[in-house]
């Protein structure tokens, strides 16, 4: 195991590589003190996290912690109370929805994540929604059939009659026709069959090398953090672990409290 | 045998504008949410709309069916941002108190400003007569105008990105927002195309019926009657629920009485509602 | 001596949504006076067997019995009043009552004894100062408390608890348990769906795991927790 | 001590304020009494409505079915068995009780804006069906009854008084009883309360049918005063609607609330009527849209919400 050392840090704790206090991350998504929650229930009380340049960064935590809320909020699907939301350098903070779209970032929310009635290529021409252009439209539909070759021949097929992984694929696909620079999942294993879930992990991974990044909530802690470039603990609505990917999984504090051992 | 053919063909005709009315409401109700009671006040509308025109401008009523497609669209959206739109997240049963509160006040001031005096639009009268049947004019043509509108609607559902949009946030809201859509604007849209729809039906309803400000009553519980019949929200069905209740009526008036025509959409809505709630067509 | 008749026994249930199988032939049994954790990943199936099991849903196939009786097929209500509480994941409380009138709502007792007996488990919960004001008012771990008071009301001897700990503060947590724990003392059974680990571990006596609606695993919860193949499935190992 | 003073102290003026309204015949005009008779008569309507409506939150909308109903067995057998009215008052209410429990079983197992419909749909299917031919020996079909009940106005007076205190009595003891916080627990949540071991179905039944029999007793004594029945008259939307506002205007789901707002209501009635016959429709139509976007709570609602008045149920 590799050793490592926590340094605490206001109330959260920082899990660094010895020597490398600093860690250099050019961010994309930079989110600080968010406040939020549904009505007048707060579930996040000051969250902080940031995204870098393609990296895929996982968010874990207990049910409860907050972690579909921080996407939620930072998705424009939740009212923030305080804190700030910046992407791409502009503060996003409350943009309704389509808005932050526009500017690029793909959110792929919780669940049944399809139009069931509507045919595989309905969803595509949805996902292109923001793009103006034609050629644009064309270019990401071509981009997204190379990464989902299966799908062209099920242009026809309506969403219900396809398997839940199959959905999960294609609500990935539709999301990936925004051209995003960013993209948020959301449990992106839930409900899947192990063999659907590495195929969807691969996926990921194929993505983030085409050089968009991630930011994925995922109850598969272990997996995840297998995964992740960078990590984040959530927990009762506030940070409570950070650090590289594997930094976290060997981590014994992170590992008894939710890794299951 | 052509007397049966000729009372199923005019119950077919009828259908095709109850089903109008019936697929403007269906709209709005499963895609905004919001049960409107004062949808057959619109119908009421669309009807002096055209009697109007017609009246001043002498124009042909074909033309003051297309004109009252835009018109009631303009007049819907603006409703909705106005008043409804407050509603988004209130309980169901405010929009059904408030939509009733509104066909009162928009009954009552036609009622003040155009008094009860019945109107017609005269135009043409008398009928065709086809392979031995005997149908009236004014209803052929209605027949082929709702028809028109029928289709072109189904067509804009499926093919426009509006269209795709408005489906979208019907079948998952949430989902539609994450691709951008603003389902807000969405809600707008399908709530003048309700309205609209209601006002191009009244528009030929004065082709071949009277006019008078309380007429819009039966046509709203005809278009409630539709709407349990096709399931919340399923246009098609809501087609299919046009024509059934068109043909019932027209079957049921020749066989029985006018006046028991009248309860079909009450039964109806009570035998749908306890043996399949969902609609007959519930996908 | 006679074998012991356990509280709850599920038998075979299948439950299918469309297409989905929630719940795939389920079988197991709860002892008297034990505290059993229910487990898994996010729709295993936890949640639909809550709700079958207080007849909210019906099952397709299989049997629950209750102190031996079948209870398959019965209304909600009926179950209630046999003994089955349950909290909700969402609370589930009434927010336009106050607390008290919360508590008195559920009540079987007549005249003053459901007052006194309202009073007293406001006292045990410690909402005892909050009795009038209405249930919206309170925080959210509050209210997880008197949607437990408004079970213990029921007098329940079995009580199924959906995701107790998750969302409240970790004081509130441990009075929680304990209180819990003071309650199974009294003779009251439970079952606890929880996705913290600590919890089922600290104070489970047995864990069922479930996942795609079929039970993988049941045991002592140090076995459970050593599983691989739960493991895997809960946290992708 | 100062509770119990004040106690008396209402009980006090609640006696007066009754000798009040028990003595009006002896000194008031017709003009006055005629007003409190509708005022009391959409009294017990409103509370009758609020009563079911109110605190299960299933909103009834053939409120003119428990009034066409009741009015219609009532009338008949004034008009044509010539029975004494004080005798055929209760067989109406009785009998729209009766018919409710069966309805109640089938249609409150629908929920909201489709409940709301089926009732709507029943009391227009009644309507239609009681004019047409096939109900005409019974119901005289849709040229409606003409008859006349031998009761004098200060008697009927004070027959709709005594039904209007009943009422709310009962709506008084229902709210602050554990019954009314059963049917409370069905409006916030009925499968939470269900789970909870009520038996949701039952008590609501039971609402049902008492607010049936209320509002079916203020009906029959309704058309003995109008003299009068017909279909369209006694079926007609109006009366659910004209309550259903009153009681959205005093405050849905209070005690007093209906009470308030059917006799503020019935003086604004009165103003319209004599001022805008020809807009009264549209302006109590604004009215509606008015409240239900801007004041959702109603009068009282509203007075409780600011801390003027306690929110206790029992107001």
């Amino acid at each position: 195991m590799k050793p490592c050392w926590s340094i605490i840090l206001e109330d959260k704790n920082i899990l660094v590589d010895e020597g490398k206090v600093e860690i250099k991350r050019d961010n994309l998504l930079f989110i600080e003190g968010l406040v939020s929650g549904y009505g007048k229930m707060e579930i996040l009380h000051g969250v902080s996290l940031s995204v870098g340049k393609g990296e895929i960064v996982g968010l874990i935590g207990p049910n409860g912690a907050g972690k579909s809320t921080v996407l939620k909020a930072v998705g424009g699907l939740l009212k923030i109370t305080s804190g700030k939301v910046v992407f791409l350098g502009e503060e996003i903070t409350n943009h309704p929805p389509y808005q932050i779209v526009e500017k690029g970032m793909a959110f792929n929310p919780q669940g049944r994540v399809v139009f069931p009635e509507m045919t595989v290529q309905e969803h595509l021409d949805l996902g292109a929604w923001t793009i103006k252009e034609r050629k644009q439209k064309e270019e990401a539909l071509e981009r997204v059939y190379q990464l989902f070759p299966w799908l062209r021949e099920k242009r026809k097929r309506r969403a219900a009659q396809m398997s839940g992984g199959e959905q999960q694929m294609l609500s990935l696909a539709r999301a990936m026709m925004i051209q995003p620079k960013l993209l948020l999942l959301d449990e992106p294993s839930l409900g899947l069959s192990p063999k659907w879930v590495q195929t969807v992990f691969e996926k990921i991974v194929e993505i983030k090398n085409s050089g968009i990044p991630c930011l994925i909530v995922e109850q598969k802690a272990a997996m995840i953090l297998e995964y992740s470039d960078y990590g984040y603990v959530l927990e009762m609505g506030k940070n409570r672990f950070e650090g590289k990917g594997h930094d976290l999984l060997q981590n014994p504090d992170v590992r008894r409290l939710y890794l299951g051992g | 045998m052509t007397n049966f053919l000729e009372i199923l063909i005019r119950g077919l005709m009828l259908g095709s504008v109850y089903a109008l009315v019936g697929m403007g409401l269906t709209l709005v109700w499963g895609v905004v949410g919001i049960v409107n009671i004062a949808h057959g006040e619109f119908v009421m509308l669309g009807a002096y709309f055209a009697f109007w025109i017609f009246s001043f401008f002498h124009l042909n009523p074909l033309i003051s069916v297309a004109l009252s497609l835009p018109f009631f669209f303009l007049i819907g959206t603006m409703i909705h941002k106005r008043i409804t739109e407050r509603l988004t997240n209130a309980p169901e049963l405010s929009a059904l108190i408030l939509t009733f509160g509104m066909s009162i006040l928009i009954w009552n001031l036609a009622q003040f400003f155009w008094t009860n005096t019945y109107r017609s639009v005269p135009y043409l009268t008398g009928n065709f007569s086809v392979m031995g049947l005997i149908l009236a004019k004014s209803k052929t043509v209605s027949f082929f105008l709702a028809l028109g509108i029928t289709l072109s609607l189904f067509a804009f559902l499926k093919y426009s990105k509006m269209g795709k949009g408005i489906r979208a946030t019907s079948q998952n809201s949430e989902v539609a927002l994450v691709c951008g859509i603003d389902t807000k604007k969405m809600r707008a849209l399908t709530f003048g195309m309700g309205i609209a729809l209601a006002g191009a039906a009244g528009a030929i309803v004065s082709l071949q019926w009277v006019i008078f400000p309380q007429m819009g009553g039966s046509y709203v519980s005809k278009a409630f009657a539709i709407v349990v019949l096709g399931g919340l929200g399923n246009v098609q069905g809501a087609l299919v629920g046009g024509f059934i209740i068109g043909v019932l009526e027209s079957l049921v008036t020749q066989y029985m009485s006018a006046k028991m025509a009248q309860i079909i959409p009450s039964l109806i809505i009570l035998i749908i509602l306890l043996l399949k709630p969902t609609g007959l067509f519930k996908k | 001596m006679t074998v012991r008749e356990p509280l709850l026994k599920i038998e075979n249930i299948v439950k299918r949504f469309g297409e989905v199988v929630a719940l795939d032939h389920c079988s197991f049994e709860i002892e008297k006076g034990s505290i059993a954790g229910l487990i898994g990943p996010n729709g295993a199936g936890k949640t639909t067997l809550f709700n079958v099991i207080t007849g909210i849903l019906q099952p397709e196939e299989g049997h629950i019995f209750f102190k031996g009786k079948e209870i398959t097929g019965r209304r909600p209500h009926e179950i209630a009043r046999m003994g089955i509480g349950r909290t909700y994941q969402i609370i589930r409380i009434f927010p336009k009552m106050t607390l008290l009138e919360n508590l008195l709502v559920v009540g079987k007792e007549r005249g003053e004894a459901v007052v006194e007996k309202a009073l007293q488990l406001l006292e045990r919960v410690k909402l005892y100062d909050k009795k009038d004001e209405y249930a919206s008012d309170l925080s959210f771990g509050q209210q997880k408390l008197l949607s437990l008071a408004q079970v213990l009301m029921l007098d329940s001897e079995l009580i199924l608890l959906d995701e107790p700990a998750a969302g409240i503060n970790p004081t509130l947590q441990n009075e929680l348990m304990e209180l819990i724990h003071r309650l199974n003392e009294e003779g009251k059974t439970f079952i606890i769906v929880e996705h913290d680990m600590k919890v089922i571990a600290n104070h489970c006596q047995k864990a069922i795991a479930l996942n795609y609606g079929q039970k993988i695993a049941e045991g002592s919860c140090s076995v459970i927790l050593k599983d691989e193949t739960l493991l895997e499935h809960y946290f992708g190992r | 001590m100062g509770k119990k003073f004040e106690r008396t102290q209402i009980i006090i003026g609640f006696i007066l304020f009754m000798a009040f309204l028990i003595s009006i015949p002896f000194f008031a005009s017709d003009y006055w009494m005629t007003l409190l008779v509708l005022i009391l008569i959409y009294t017990v309507y409103a509370s009758g409505w609020n009563l079911f409506s109110g605190l299960t939150g299933y909103t009834n909308f053939g409120l003119a079915w428990f009034i066409g109903i009741s009015g219609y067995l009532s009338s008949i057998l004034i008009a044509d068995y010539q029975w004494f009215w004080l005798l055929a008052w209760p067989m109406g209410g009785l009998l729209v009780s009766i018919l409710s429990m069966g309805v109640g079983y089938i249609l409150l197992r629908i929920k909201g804006v489709y409940f709301a419909i089926s009732m709507v749909a029943l009391t227009e299917g009644t309507r239609e069906l009681f004019g047409t031919g096939y109900l005409e020996p019974i119901t005289h079909g849709g040229k409606g009854i003409p008859f006349v009940a031998g009761i004098r106005l200060p008697t009927l007076y004070w027959s709709i008084l005594f039904l209007a205190f009943a009422t709310v009595f009962i709506c008084y003891k229902i709210t602050s009883s554990r019954f009314g916080l059963r049917l409370v627990a069905i409006r916030e949540d009925e499968q939470a309360a269900e789970t909870l071991g009520i038996h949701t179905t039952k008590e609501k039944i039971i609402a049902f049918a008492l607010s049936a029999f209320l509002v079916g007793l203020g009906g029959a004594i309704h058309c003995t005063y109008q003299n009068y029945i017909d279909p369209n008259y006694a079926f007609n939307i109006q009366l659910t609607l004209t309550p259903i506002v009153m009681t959205l205007f005093g405050g849905i789901g209070t005690v007093f609330g209906p009470v308030l707002g059917a006799t503020l209501f019935t003086f604004i009635h009165e103003i319209l009527w004599a001022e805008l016959t020809l807009l009264y429709m549209a302006i109590f139509g604004a009215i509606l849209m008015i409240l239900i976007l801007f004041f959702p709570q109603g009068l009282l609602g509203w007075m409780k919400e600011k801390g003027i008045l306690p929110k206790i149920r029992k107001i």
